[in-house]
């Protein structure tokens, strides 16, 4: 299990979480050598948030590679370079515009080995910098998630610290299964949760969430950004005397519902946190499975925290009043909490 | 190489006069085996003893045949909906119960039609969503084109090999509409990948005709318009299939990258044969008429008679041409032709339908 | 609101789903002469399914328009054609192609309005044959609403009977929003379900619920197809003395939660019934909103029924063990209902 | 009409031979107002007063500029984010204050680029994700290319009505690769579309160069894969930029359909003004120093000093060209240039942040 999160010690030799996904990747690379990267300005310039800046040199432009702007033909032709025995890390230049290779996703790569009763394994990772929080308007900021876990066959993993950045990274890489993986841009140089990475070949197991934070009041599910947020809505509700526990899903597919459920158990009220719309989204699939499977520990209502089901709007006021704040978690908090 | 050079270079040996009198014949049968395939299916259907749309490729055997006749074991292929005799053809010349050969065999081919465990795919997708990576054929979703992308990733991986496989990819007309077509083609030229995208062009795209699909007289230069060749061949003669894929598969596999052959046929019937009633109202009967006049199977019998492979005896033999399924009959054809699929129809009877639980399994891949 | 459905006083003059939907295509063509209608062979053909049929030579070419097999430039034209004045009916041959227009759905047409601080509206209505049950293995077979769902800015409708089918269609195309329809194809010529329809501009409003069976002792609510598994569910349950309600949604978004929480006051039971895969699907979206609004009117688990979290497999048995079935419905109404 | 008698007719005045001493001094002053907005707004962000990212077309003004001269109020464009000046310039010609334009205005362009409620609208999006229906301007998404088919939606909605427009839209030359631009083109095409689409080739796609985007010399020869006209202008040259942009619309305009227009130019800076540094290191310098050579204000004061439009004195007033936004001063620009960007900025800044509660607004029109 990853390191607990320290922001206030983390230095300048500590490691963010654009450090560390270099490091998984470069790990990778070297460990396999039937496995390439792809994407639009990925080689030459190293990507639009230089994840992958300085492995071209590394490896060259056959293993890194400068794809045209389309998104179905990266998708696409890592389904024919699976098939045909390579692992693929498909960098989305944002995730928003994994849209436009959306087909090749939910249809090709997401049912290939079910198509072929097992057959072919599908080694894809689909990444890129997603989520809100920085004014990067519909198109820039996007969480969608939720299309992909209502499409069988994806691993969806959404890291929120350096560590799990690199060891989900690599799990995922590993796993054989065809993985969108979230990046949250506005943690890649967050200096706050800047860590030593765990020496040696690091994995972080896929359906492990993690307790970022132990309480016995309420629990707080969530994942991305939102980990913080939660964090700071818990310290919040402690000067009430409120002890929250942050539950950090890590991967939403496969999901840990044990670790939900067992906090449920302790705690009788749960608050789902997410910055997707609310309507179908993962928020939304939490609370299902949790109104069934632990319908006789909840003492309050199971809550919702997410974006209003809008787009996200450009200008700060607009996109803060869309996006859930802490004010909006500590209330649901208070909500169940009062109950 | 320029795309004018390789279309239309003189002076060249047409590749398939480097063919045996052997070859020819061969390729006369499989003719015969791919029309029978055909009309059996037809026949089979009617009588109720299957599920799912057969995409007729009747009139079209020759690209199917032609195309896949010259190519190598370690080769590629990606067959759609109308290819359905492409699966048990890839590897198949003079060999085609030999078990190691790379393509798949009529059993397979048949478990899968009939939705039996014995398919590759066990039957959890229909018809010509089948393939087998070990057997070098790509498996295609419905989305048309789709499958593009996908070959130019394995002609990636087989350089990444030290490979020297060429990929073919097999299209109507109709889906090069779709942006993944776009996308895939310029990605394999900008990469010059050995992908050869071969585009039969049957006229119809289920019920919209051409000139509402796309706006060229010949389909074979939207390739200009990605600086890699375009051939244009004869859909109805074999040979001539032959001869453009060939050019088309030497220029991929000397490191020129991609290249599209459109193969200029017709849609003797409906788009499936859901659609046969219909089709006949929304095609003028002229058309149709002209369009099947030049049947792949007379065209072939004629060039071997002309180059003195068949006796006016032998050609006489088997007359399958311009007969719809109802008309047929196992006399028609080759008697190997019909044993060949028989001993397909008969093992996929013998195999079980794969049990309900199946369907909750291969989501994932379990991961160790 | 529409007629009860009587499956067995159908006659032969009676009008099925496909005349249904037939009737409000002519009706709303002929009543505005900036709409169109566009897909691949609607035209010619009359469409797979021929809910088109004969539509092109009644008025021509140029406003029934057989499009290149281009499901993004279906969808982007008509969002050029909406911004420019007409009204837009596209096709999908089965809405399974979605997929391939994806972007131009989730982040064109759904977002303009809300883009243009409302000056731009999207009169279009996307729809096409959906739905499982019918050995249309994995892509003719999908119902993939929720991917809309969880994309602000699209209605989701989706009928089962011919007068909703009728009435939902003419609604949504003078709604004046971008509205994602889906068609049960098994249901198109299902003569058990057809009916006399309403006479008149008959219009069913958006965001009404039905109920198709009244009951005190459990909620199913569903849509489509599973409308009638659940009224069989219910007859199998009403043997055991068990009254279920059925309401049929038939409009996802906007969704009527009044009429649902007014049921679950009733009968104090839920079970939701789709056949979208489990996870995010819009089955778990009405269980999460009735877990918070309903949550001291529950004395049962809110259950969910759907398809497993797998792709929906070819041959008949498979087909059937991923899709709920009657049985399964009544297993779940049972469980809730002696909870 | 072909590609080749559009690009090379003989004997064939180019249109801006037609355009008056006004015009072309109106043109003039145009690319200074283009560069003026684009050096302006990079101090604006440098000083911190600006929000969202510039995707600089310094050097690219001639496509603009001579792209948008000659078209009619009635006509439709779609700028994209490296078009910021084309959203104000359009039907701009002598009345670049006139409220009944059929454009926006530069008070509502600051306003959108300052995030305040008068933009048209009311800033929900940013920078270039601007338009205005009533202004005959398309609105784009992020999403490169796909803007293409909703302009040949407006084009075929206008016909509809009777209308003579035609839409023209503006591309990098690397956004061409999406599948969204092949199929619209196609469709365009084979419907007869009135659009017109501008390439504006600046040799680079953020960190990408040509070479592996796509795989031809020109890339106007894509026009060629869909059987219409595909012309290259001089993309620093306005009157070339022009001459070929009106040959275009005007075979759209007689019912010829879709064409593809290629101005070959080179992006100046980075990216956007954030990647300034990064650009920096992964372009050659040679090739940078090369591509800013010809810039497109010299290039247009040379000529009409040539043509005696511009005595010697007047030609010397103002040198903006050669010159990043921190070597420029107001004083390299014509005082109306400056005067007019003022009151925009002014403007912009007097008017509302929207307040937050919009952000839930407008999602659904109500259902009356
Ligand atoms: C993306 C997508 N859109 C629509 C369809 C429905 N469809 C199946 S086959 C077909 C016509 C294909 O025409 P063409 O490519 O010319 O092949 P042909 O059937 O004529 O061999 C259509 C529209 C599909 N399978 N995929
Ligand atoms: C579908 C999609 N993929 C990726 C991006 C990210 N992106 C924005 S601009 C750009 C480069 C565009 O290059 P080009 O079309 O040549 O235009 P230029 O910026 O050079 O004017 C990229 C990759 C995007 N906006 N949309
Ligand atoms: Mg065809
Ligand atoms: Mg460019």
């Amino acid at each position: 299990m990853s390191a607990t999160v320290t922001p206030d010690t983390a230095k300048a030799t500590k490691k963010n979480f654009l450090n560390a996904l270099k490091e998984a990747l470069t790990e990778e690379m070297e460990r396999n050598p039937m496995m390439i990267i792809q994407g639009e300005d990925v080689g030459l310039l190293g990507g639009a948030f230089g994840v992958t800046e300085g492995l071209q040199e590394q490896f060259g432009t056959h293993r890194v590679v400068d794809m045209p702007i389309s998104e179905a033909a990266i998708i696409g032709s890592a389904v024919g370079m699976a098939l045909n025995g390579m692992t693929v890390v498909c960098e989305m230049q944002f995730i928003d515009f994994i849209s436009c290779g959306f087909d090749q996703i939910v249809n090709n790569m997401a049912t290939y080995h079910y198509r072929t009763a097992g057959e072919v394994n599908m080694p894809i990772v689909v990444r890129g910098p997603a989520g809100g929080y920085s004014g990067g308007a519909l198109y820039h900021s996007q969480m969608n998630e939720a299309w992909f876990a209502n499409s069988p066959g994806l691993q969806i993993v959404c890291p929120s610290t350096p560590s799990d950045a690199k060891g989900l990274l690599k799990a995922a890489i590993r796993s054989g299964n065809p993985t969108i993986f979230y990046e949250v841009k506005n943690l890649y140089r967050d200096s706050k949760i800047a860590e030593d990475l765990p020496e040696g070949d690091y994995l972080v197991p896929l359906g492990k969430a993690a307790i970022r934070r132990p309480g016995k009041d309420l629990t707080y599910v969530t994942y991305g950004q939102n980990v913080y947020h939660c964090l700071q809505a818990a310290e919040t509700l402690a000067g009430q005397g409120i002890e929250a526990e942050v539950i950090d899903l890590r991967t939403l597919v496969p999901l840990d519902e044990a670790t939900i459920l067992e906090s449920i158990k302790r705690t009788n009220r749960l608050v789902v946190v997410n910055e997707a719309p609310m309507t179908c989204g993962f928020a939304g699939e939490v609370v299902a499975r949790m109104s069934d499977l632990a319908f006789e520990y909840l003492d309050a209502p199971p809550v919702r925290v997410t974006r209003l089901d809008t787009p996200v709007p450009w200008v700060e006021p607009l996109e803060r009043y869309v996006l859930p704040s802490v004010d909006d978690i500590v209330n649901a908090g208070l909500r169940v909490a009062k109950f | 190489m320029s795309a004018t050079t390789v279309s239309a270079k003189e002076g060249h040996k047409p590749p398939h006069q480097l063919l045996s009198k052997e070859d020819c014949l061969e390729i006369f049968k499989q003719l015969f085996l791919a029309r029978y395939f055909d009309v059996r299916l037809i026949k089979e259907k009617k009588r109720g003893r299957l599920k799912g749309t057969l995409y007729s490729s009747h009139n079209q055997e020759a690209v199917i045949v032609g195309s896949l006749y010259g190519l190598e074991s370690t080769d590629w292929i990606s067959p759609i909906h109308r290819d359905m005799p492409g699966f048990f053809l890839k590897d198949a010349k003079f060999r085609w119960r030999d078990e190691n050969r790379i393509g798949m065999s009529i059993k397979e081919v048949c478990s899968q039609v009939w939705g039996r465990s014995d398919s590759p795919g066990r039957a959890r997708d229909n018809w010509s969503h089948i393939g087998r990576r070990s057997a070098n054929i790509i498996h295609s979703t419905s989305m048309l084109a789709g499958t593009i992308p996908v070959a130019a990733g394995v002609a990636y991986a087989d350089r990444m090999k030290g490979g020297n496989a060429v990929v073919v990819t097999y299209n109507g007309e109709g889906s090069t509409a779709q942006g993944v077509f776009h996308e895939a083609i310029n990605y394999a030229a900008v990469h010059k990948l050995p992908v050869v995208t071969i585009i039969e062009n049957n006229q119809w795209a289920y019920g919209t005709p051409t000139h509402l699909e796309y706006s060229l007289e010949d389909f074979a230069r939207r390739a200009d318009g990605y600086g890699i060749p375009g051939l244009v061949a004869d859909g109805q003669d074999v040979f001539d299939v032959y001869d453009k894929v060939m050019e088309a598969v030497s220029f991929s596999r000397a490191g020129n990258g991609p290249s599209i052959v459109e193969c200029k046929t017709f849609r003797a019937y409906g788009h499936g044969d859901h659609d046969d009633d219909r089709a006949a109202k929304y095609r003028p009967t002229q058309g149709v008429e002209e369009g099947r006049k030049r049947d792949p199977i007379a065209i072939c019998r004629a060039k071997l008679l002309d180059w003195g492979y068949l006796s006016k005896e032998e050609a006489g033999l088997y007359m399958a041409e311009g007969k719809g399924s109802a008309q047929t009959t196992n006399e028609d054809f080759p008697p190997e032709v019909v044993e060949y699929l028989n001993e397909g129809i008969e093992f996929a009877l013998a195999s079980p339908v794969p049990p309900a639980e199946e369907g909750g399994k291969w989501v994932f891949k379990e991961i160790s």
